[in-house]
């Protein structure tokens, strides 16, 4: 939540947003499954102006070896930002905010996926953002989720993701960028809906008790939106072309 | 900390059938947070200073004041960075070296904590518009370590600024220069409370200490101001809440919070 | 790529005893290069961009233009800097953390193919002798590989470059003020290209894929510009070439780098 | 020894020094054994204004491996400042100087402790400076031999610690660090008071060769002086709480 | 090619270069076998203004373990400049240069050598630039063979080298700094005469096809008059003395 | 340098007993430096350099002379630092990267010994008062080690700064401009010499070589100025001195330092 600049207008009179959504409105998703071909699987997403693309390596051997658990397979993640993919061109070495994210990330998948069977191995995630827009944590766990489906890694619900957030004093659903800059709050949030748990959360900006309650709502509501949208693209890839 | 996996799973049924009782292994209640006594001014040659016990876990937060050349788009704010370090005199667990994520993530949510609360009013501390601004650095250095690290560094890092004072500057042509020995008042808003609680089962405990932290299945940290409005939160751990839970937390952390914001005041009173 | 002798060799031997036999495992002729598209504007938030498929590896290139302090023996010209980064989802071998040699290698020859090419003019790239320039950062994310990134990468920032645009600047005071939403050409005087040619035992071939890459004896990179004139060389590898191999590779890289110019004219067309 | 500012009156017309002590007079100094609750051994000092805790973890396994003896335990050492410890910030990361300090005090310390008995095994000291005044490497080398005595390493003897110096062309026991910026040589020492030798000495700033001598006999007796405090600490806890 | 700055007289009317040579001479070479105590192989070698220290060690064990081969001895390789080298000063952490010059000049000398008699051992090859003028690359290459034959490492051939380029529309052989930075082309080759094999090439600058095979005749030509007095360098050692 | 507990055992046993009949391993007395031999210029385009060889111990020292922007506090000196690199070629313990603690220490003491004894007049390496300075860089590369490094590089970089030129630079606007081809000399007040001893039992000898570096029980590197008067000192090894011990190293250290400076000083002359 940096600039807060009052005078951008967020919401006008007619309850259009600024880039014309309404309140409950995610931006355009969509998704495409294995879209790469040495990864064991895959994922491309474009949540508004974020493009992300997801692979998954694994289960595969961990090194160093020190890092394995005899008991089960474990989870990795890397969140990373291309130089270009930002107004000001972005230093390639990790930041402590790309660190954050990998963690939250890694954090919100692991409920999801069943790894006992795989003991001493690892699941690979790697999410680079080559084009951001705000929100590109949902993004890319949402891509993730998918990647690792694609990847065959047993699950128990796929995570779907999105944000709820605060502008002009009302909660509203998928904060963009010029929103999350200007905005209140910004409350990235990751779901899975048959499980209904949350997996992922954030915040950042004031909420009255209320208004956190009605964010929590609106993002599982949007969350089970992006959830469609998920599974559409993998009966796009598994079922259309009809391999696997 | 180490992983034991057969020692993990006997203590967490240890814990989890107390917890199934009604009970913590410490006594504590569910919503009880551990003992809190703070110290202020134990760094007298910083700015600001303050040492917190939470139970066994220990923190020293310093703040350093300084003159800084503001970031381009944010000229006309002073600026705020909270840090922590986990000291290897704190844990045996506890590796020197880069910080790992563990150690990135505990600075960047105490951090997000105290600067989404608006604790310190930022227009405030500019001394030359777009050339020169107050910045304020409150290190955390954790001494002893038993669980719940969030919370211990919060509560330092606040009440070091809450005692801190900010160096008096004169402006000559666009230059600040230090008028030695006077100081001014840090511009204080309000009071950001983290309250942390695990979830471990289906039940929720604030303020858990190092046995509940290993072999809880996840966690929440939850930051309210003195309005008893929500500023900051933070899931974390390899599992999840129910809308019903995250609630409820929310509303522990309000109420936690107001008890825990009244010992941070009287200890910094009258600094 | 890791290595693994007995089926190294026994993988070597077949596309040997294939290349005697005029073929090459995947079809092509010795002089002919995988099927290469490209794409621009695949990152329309980036002054340029585009994402190179040469077979199946691929490469997204982003160009970022921004105002510079030059270099104190330089500040009559822009800067241009070109990088790469294989992607950990490029290759089940990719390490993350710093780059290692071979990464070094493969961005410094791509950096020195496209600058040495002189295809941007850079006098034209100064805003305040001395004081401030345009640097036009190319940077390569490698998202899939199968062999010859030298290539893939200089197609993939040949063709930002191409497609860039220069934000507008005005000079107040000797300082560079954007323009909002005005742009100026990139100032282009030349289209280079690379091409890379493996030896296999006496035979060379055009664009090795990851099978040859992993098993040849040497490689070189040639680069021309539109000229046809030859601007950038890098021998690599564990074996050597002869004068006569070294002359039938400038001959090669010249008429395989007219074809793939062509391709880049086209695909870059409209920008 | 920094500026050297000619103005500064270090020793005044009655032998007093800017602080008022005399040329034989260390600063106040408390110790306090066992102050922390997770690390084997500990101490805290306040050495005049330096405030500085010691704890020790071990003899416990190497990382890594191949540091390891397999005919003795062996030692090592961290010194490193708080950020908040110096007047400007100091960046976290440790500077050429903690690890040479490091090194000094790690030297220090390896004529007493008795390791033979625990061959494969390291002990850890690490020494944090939370406020520093002049004189840190031997307010830290003192606390560090208290928190080993804690810690129940077999010692020879206790390793103390005192500088001695130079200011107004006299000899004085002590140096701070207004006289360490301004005056004309520091000499930080470690002493072995039972066996009478000198475990760690360093020098900057010019000294006849007289000085030197008279130096080092002042900074021996400054160890003798502080060596009574360190006992009194490790007494305090161990038979005036009647614990062990 | 840096500056290219066309006011320097690279060619003057008599065919004369900037320092005295004609287009087809070197710079005066002079190398001298077995300069080092400790290494097992080493050399000095002074091209031009170049003063360069090549040192070897091995073959031996490989650290760490996983780099080594099972069928072969290996090739490493450090090209480093000291921080006097250069006109400004140089700073000691490796640069990228540094990082692709070491990697090419390894890969110049793997044709050379012949390790197969040593599984599971490397050989180290150590290049100090203590003064730099340009062509530092080729005067390390030639000074590391030589060193590798003191050393008593097999090889198929020594690796000569020398640089060729163009500068004022001619090509010319052995550039120099000047050459390089006002020049047109600078060519770096690496070869084995008895084997008639290029195994390092490098250019940057622009080539006509013609100029560009004069170019590379050239520098063949230049690396067997250095080849000349590599192998000198040897019998000076070997024979004059009648050590080894 | 590696250890093997029997063999350095057995060398230690036969050194002590060598010691104990007043004998050396190499058959110097116990006060007895190796042989010294420095010749300067050796890297002519630097503005000072020279090599240094103590018996088989070998160092290149080269000075670099750099405009600089002095430090807030010290705006009315030059600066002046000395570095030490141990290079792989020096022996075959050298660890490439970034350097350890023993290279650490190494390099300070020999900045340490030098800087302190106020070797150069740094009141007269300013250019303009808190703007721009003279930089003194004195770069030790260590290319051959047979032990006391310390005195080795102390020797190098002594020469080096004797033998160097300071380039003239003229004011114009508060800007140092450089003045080609015209110097002056270094503002040279004092020539500081430091002597290594090792304790081994209780012997002291001068200079330990590598055998006498890796049994020895202290050691004790003491600077000299020429007044005979001491500046600088570092005790090292895992164990201690006695007084007695202590005051007679300072006796050696000022006997046998005027000794070594007569060599530093021949070595110079004429530069």
């Amino acid at each position: 939540m940096g600039g807060r600049d009052p005078n951008v207008v967020l919401l006008d009179e007619n309850g259009k947003r600024s880039d014309g959504r309404t309140v409950n409105e995610t931006r355009k998703v969509t998704i495409k499954a294995g879209v790469l071909k040495n990864a064991n699987g895959s994922a491309y997403i474009e949540f508004g102006e974020n493009k992300i693309l997801a692979g998954i390596y694994g289960p595969r051997d961990v090194h160093p070896k020190h890092l394995s658990n005899p008991d089960t397979g474990i989870l990795r993640c890397r969140y990373h930002m291309s130089p270009f993919s930002v107004g000001e061109r972005k230093n390639p070495a990790p930041s402590r905010r790309e660190v954050e994210i990998s963690k939250v990330i890694k954090e919100a998948l692991e409920p999801a996926v069943i790894l006992d069977q795989f003991p001493r191995t690892v699941v690979d995630i790697f999410l680079e953002i080559l084009q951001a827009d705000g929100g590109t944590r949902c993004a890319a766990l949402a891509a993730a989720s998918v990647a690792l489906a694609d990847a065959g890694i047993p699950m128990r619900d796929m995570v779907s993701a999105c944000a709820a957030g605060k502008v002009a004093d009302t909660v509203i659903l998928d904060v963009n960028n010029e929103e999350d800059q200007a905005g209140q709050a910004d409350m990235p949030m990751g779901y899975m809906p048959n499980l209904k748990k949350i997996t992922l959360l954030q915040l950042d900006g004031v909420l009255t008790p209320e208004e956190y309650k009605k964010c929590v709502e609106v993002g599982i509501d949007g969350c089970n939106q992006v959830y469609e949208i998920q599974k559409k693209a993998l009966e796009e890839k598994y079922f259309s072309k009809g391999d696997q | 900390m180490g992983h034991n996996s057969v020692i993990d799973q006997l203590k967490k049924n240890q814990i989890v059938d107390l917890l199934n009782e009604g009970n913590r292994l410490d006594g504590r209640k569910f919503d009880e947070h551990r003992s809190l006594t703070i110290d202020t001014n134990v760094i007298p040659k910083a700015e600001g200073s303050a040492r917190a016990r939470l139970g066994d876990t220990e923190v020293v937060a310093g703040v350093k004041v300084q003159v800084e050349k503001p970031f381009p788009d944010t000229g006309d704010k002073g600026m705020l960075i909270c840090t922590a370090e986990i000291l290897p005199i704190a844990h045996p667990s506890v590796e020197t070296g880069p910080p790992g994520p563990p150690v990135v993530e505990l600075a960047r949510v105490v951090d997000r904590g105290i600067r989404e609360s608006g604790m310190i009013d930022m227009k405030k501390l500019v001394l030359v518009e777009n050339k020169a601004v107050i910045g304020i650095f409150s290190d955390n250095s954790v001494t002893d370590h038993d669980g719940n690290l969030f919370d211990a560094c919060s509560y330092a890092s606040t009440a070091a600024i809450l005692s801190s004072k900010i160096p008096k500057y004169e402006i000559k042509d666009e230059v600040p220069v230090l008028v030695e020995g006077e100081f001014t008042e840090t511009p204080i808003t309000t009071i950001p409370v983290s309250v942390t609680m695990a979830r471990i089962g289906e039940h929720i405990v604030v303020d858990p200490n190092s046995d509940e932290w290993m072999i809880m299945d996840a966690r929440i940290t939850i930051t309210t101001n003195s309005d008893g409005n929500i500023v900051a939160l933070q899931k974390g751990g390899s599992d999840g809440f129910t809308y019903e839970q995250l609630v409820k937390c929310s509303e522990i952390s309000i109420s936690v919070g107001s008890k825990i914001r009244e010992i941070i005041k009287q200890s910094t009173q009258g600094n």
